[in-house]
């Protein structure tokens, strides 16, 4: 996971800055997505919450079934790129701001640290999820879930930062 | 079927060749960078096949699965990482090659080298 | 050992990735460095630890999770980890302390946390590669670190930068899938992937064809991350462009990390297991690691630019460390580690010392450091001492490493006397490319065009650290030799 | 059944990636690798790695193909014609094609259940992580350990 993160720091350190676009016009002229395209536009946003929501499922289900923090972390990203296309990338922004996109990446990573070090301080080793609670099993479990939270959210901030980088610059 | 249970591993061989081709010859960074998944996503191919039981089914366990054979879980496990790395790795490299690009205004190899030469 | 001293294998890795997370949303000025140095000194410490924990003793084993192995990821950490541990934190904490005001000139502000948060990963990576006994989990570190080198690297100022990095990155990306194809087919063949647990069982597969094929690709894979001659194209770009600090951090442990891996596999798991390994190992690399001298060093001499004369000269460097290895003996293994050692020190305090020259001109072209010993008298006596210590001067650490290296090659005969004659060529044409730079700085004209001089106090100081350092294990060289004697020890002890 | 199955999207594989390489057309070239990675997610399903097959559809159809337009529009999307031939990359690959096939002979056969493979380490992961870890997915159990 901290490899996503890499990526994203690298991406954001090539990209984010310098000629990022400027002027107003030049604004208006390419954010505005597939806003005048009745049918992808209508299309879109309905899948949109649902491609969202089996993102939420998949994290959240990924014990029982497959997935896991990365796979839901790349397909919550794949929506929210997706309202971007439709929308104009400017909307996108608003929804979810570059500043937040940020502190999930470094907050996804920090949490899965944390994770690993509090196993530590309670007497395992790192990243021994045991000792987190008093039922072996239990604390294996509750790890584990705590760790694809951490995995999903920095993901999915890195790879719709990764996508804004990209999509910021002006040609 | 001697033969055939080796399918897979030629297929990874070519699919890694095919790739690797695309990165010796290529001078096109795009194209280079293209090449570069293709290359990985063919071990990515190697891994899994090694993980595959005949008859078996994916490791997840359930009510209706008792008694199963499963398949190796931990290829798979590696290939996801694997994955992660890949996609970082295209990211990365395309995020150069836009600088590149803004730079020089030429993606194309042997055009950059000669404008380094001046 | 009790309390946190029984984690810091894990701390090691886990202290810059901590402070990686956090140092991406500090945006204050200088708030970023400060933590990064922070961490960095921190690791610097824990090594330390580590290595006063590991010499001649145990290796110190620690399992990830408390999952036994071979099931879970164990740390790993012996001697040679430790050698390569105190480079790596040794030169990230130097370069880091020294380099504030030469980063401040080269990184915009808006950059620099994005720049250090990269810095403590790529130690993050490389601690990890260094300290973890699972081949899967290497790849994985290996990755972590070249993505945040390309990261550091592309931060150059200058354009050349770009395409240098994008050569890095594709090269870089094929040695570690060759590596990564490699370790599947040894997985495939013994279904393991911890390496000690390896070693032992491919001692039982039956057809070894596999193996044979994993073991090609494992090598010439890390040789290509290592910029082993003739897969170096790559690295002289890369160097040169590169900000000057990442190039001093860069120059003293990257590529010798890859050659900690390609030793571990191919002495440990390899030699032993492998019928006629040994001889391919000496075939190949020992002819390889001589043309690699040669030619670095006459290329060395070409160049026109500061940085690229050291990048080249990087190149023959590592054909010295491999060359050491590829006599298979424990007396070469010695002299290969120590060189690993020694060239650290001296590359690590050349490049700081280039750093500092560069804030005083406009270029590091040759003609345009004309005169620059009498603005920074100072600095250009560290430079020359750090000089004299890559030739090989006695009194300097890197003599200790060279003499080691001519007394392993004289156990050969008529080939080692060749070797020695190489050896010893190649010091000159050394003495030449260095003393080149030497007579124009201190004699050379200033050019009117130069800029104000600007000098970084604790630059200066961090330059003299590392100088007095390559003095000081010039004339007590007893930690780095007891560390090497005791690495070859485990390496060769595989050995038929 | 399956295993014809998946011996034909293979032999769809290599075709697809043979025109991804020959695609002048850099916007092609980026489609058709998505369709090539479509193509690996579905193998990898045959091949029992659910989470690997959802990842890939979702990493390397989806975000890669993105993240390729988004470079395309900001640089160019069309190669040059190659001036030189490459005969010597072409040589280069085909006899490293030909050495890992003479490898490959030493290897077990797809799916043996008795590979080494699926002897040591692998087995321990399904036999314990009922016990130690309770959790259906093993995939997801031992990538968060």
């Amino acid at each position: 996971m901290f490899v996503v993160f890499t990526a994203g720091i690298g991406v954001l350190f090539l990209l984010g800055h310098g000629r990022v676009r400027g002027t107003l016009e030049e604004e208006t002229r390419t954010n505005e997505g597939l806003r005048h395209y009745l049918i992808p536009r209508v299309v879109g946003q309905l899948l949109i919450p649902f491609i969202i929501l089996f993102g939420l499922y998949v994290q959240f289900h990924g014990e029982y079934g497959p997935g896991g923090g990365f796979q839901a972390g790349a397909i919550i990203a794949a929506g929210l790129i997706l309202y971007a296309l439709l929308e104009g990338e400017k909307h996108a922004l608003n929804v979810v701001p570059q500043k937040v996109l940020l502190g999930m990446m470094a907050g996804g990573a920090i949490l899965y640290t944390t994770v690993g070090i509090f196993g530590m301080l309670l007497g395992g080793n790192f990243l021994d999820y045991s000792v987190l609670s008093d039922n072996t099993v239990k604390g294996q479990q509750m790890g584990i879930i705590l760790i694809e939270a951490g995995v999903g959210i920095t993901v999915t901030g890195t790879l719709l930062a990764i996508f804004h980088a990209f999509a910021a610059r002006d040609n | 079927m001697d033969i055939l249970g080796l399918f897979n591993y030629w297929v990874f061989a070519i699919l890694l060749m095919i790739g690797f081709y695309a990165v010796l010859a290529k001078k096109n960074l795009i194209k280079k960078l293209i090449g570069l998944a293709l290359f990985q996503s063919a071990v990515f191919l190697l891994y899994i096949t090694v993980g595959k039981v005949k008859g078996g089914t994916a490791p997840i366990f359930s009510a209706t699965a008792e008694g199963d054979v499963f398949s190796n879980p931990l290829p798979q496990v590696l290939i996801l990482t694997a994955i992660v790395v890949g996609i970082s790795v295209t990211a990365l490299g395309l995020g150069i090659v836009v600088r590149i690009r803004e730079e020089y205004g030429s993606i194309e190899e042997d055009e950059i080298l000669e404008m380094d030469r001046q | 050992m009790s309390g946190i001293d029984a984690h810091l294998p894990a701390l090691q890795v886990v202290v810059p990735m901590l402070t990686a997370g956090f140092v991406v949303l500090l945006k204050q000025r200088g708030l970023a460095w400060a933590a990064a140095t922070a961490a960095s000194a921190m690791s610097f410490a824990i090594a330390v630890q580590l290595t006063l924990a590991a010499i001649g003793a145990d290796p110190i084993v620690y399992e990830m999770g408390n999952w036994p192995a071979p099931y879970g990821i164990v740390l790993h950490i012996d001697s040679f980890s430790a050698v390569l541990l105190l480079i790596i934190t040794g030169a990230s904490t130097l370069s880091l302390v020294g380099g504030h005001a030469s980063l401040e000139s080269q990184i915009a502000l808006d950059r620099q946390p994005y720049y250090f948060a990269a810095w403590l990963l790529a130690v993050a990576g490389l601690c990890g590669i260094v300290i973890t006994g699972d081949a899967f989990n290497i790849f994985v570190f290996m990755e972590i670190s070249s993505l945040a080198s390309y990261v550091l690297i592309a931060g150059g100022p200058d354009r050349r930068a770009l395409p240098a990095v994008f050569k890095y990155l594709i090269m870089g990306s094929i040695g570690a899938t060759f590596y990564l194809i490699g370790v599947g087919l040894i997985y495939l063949m013994t279904g393991t992937l911890n390496l000690a647990d390896m070693e032992m069982r491919i001692a039982n597969v039956d057809d070894l064809r596999p193996i044979y094929l994993a073991a090609g690709f494992i090598t010439v894979g890390l040789a290509l991350k290592a910029a082993v001659f003739p897969l170096h194209v790559w690295l002289p770009n890369a160097y040169t462009w590169a900000p000057h600090v990442t190039t001093a951090f860069m120059a003293a442990c990257a590529t010798k990390v890859m050659l900690y891996v390609l030793f571990r596999f191919d002495y440990l798991i390899f030699q032993g297991n492998l019928e006629g390994h040994a001889v391919q190992f000496t075939g190949y690399l020992m002819p390889l690691s001589l043309i690699a001298i040669l030619v670095g060093s006459v290329i060395a001499m070409l160049q026109n630019n500061v940085k690229s004369v050291f990048a080249y000269s990087s190149v023959a460097q590592i054909g010295y460390i491999v060359l050491g290895a590829s006599f298979i003996t424990a007396a070469g293994m010695t002299a290969g580690v120590l060189h690993i050692f020694n060239h650290a020190l001296a590359k690590g305090a050349l490049f700081l010392a280039i750093a500092v020259f560069a804030m005083a001109c406009s270029s590091l072209k040759l003609e345009d450091i004309g005169g620059i010993a009498k603005k920074m008298p100072v600095t250009f006596i560290g430079f020359v001492i750090a000089g004299l210590s890559l030739i090989g001067v006695p009194g300097t650490a890197g003599f200790i490493s060279k003499w080691y290296l001519i007394t392993a090659a004289l156990e050969f005969g008529t080939t080692g006397a060749f070797i020695v004659a190489i050896v010893l060529i190649s010091s000159l044409m050394a003495v030449y490319y260095v003393w080149r730079i030497v007579e124009v700085a201190a004699f050379g004209e200033r050019l009117e065009s130069a800029p104000e001089v600007s000098i970084s106090k604790p630059l200066i100081v961090v330059l003299w650290v590392a100088v007095f350092a390559n003095l000081y294990f010039g004339f007590v060289p007893e930690l780095p030799v007891a560390l090497a004697t005791e690495t070859s020890a485990i390496l060769l002890e595989a050995k038929p | 059944m399956t295993e014809l199955f998946g011996i034909f999207l293979l032999t769809l594989l290599v075709i697809t990636a043979i025109a991804v390489v020959r695609a002048q057309n850099l916007f092609v070239a980026v489609m058709l690798m998505g369709i090539a990675s479509l193509l690996i997610a579905v193998n990898f399903f045959l091949l029992d790695a659910a989470d690997v097959a959802l990842t890939e559809a979702a990493v390397g159809a989806g975000i890669s193909t993105v993240l390729f337009l988004s470079a395309l529009a900001l640089t160019v999307d069309r190669e040059k014609a190659p001036k030189t031939k490459f005969g010597l990359a072409l040589a280069v690959t085909i006899v490293a094609c030909l050495v890992i096939f003479y490898a490959t002979l030493g290897e077990p056969r797809f799916g043996d259940p008795n590979s080494p493979v699926q002897l040591h380490v692998g087995p321990w992961y399904l036999e314990k992580t009922p016990e130690y870890v309770d959790i259906p997915n093993v995939v997801t159990a031992v990538l968060g350990c």
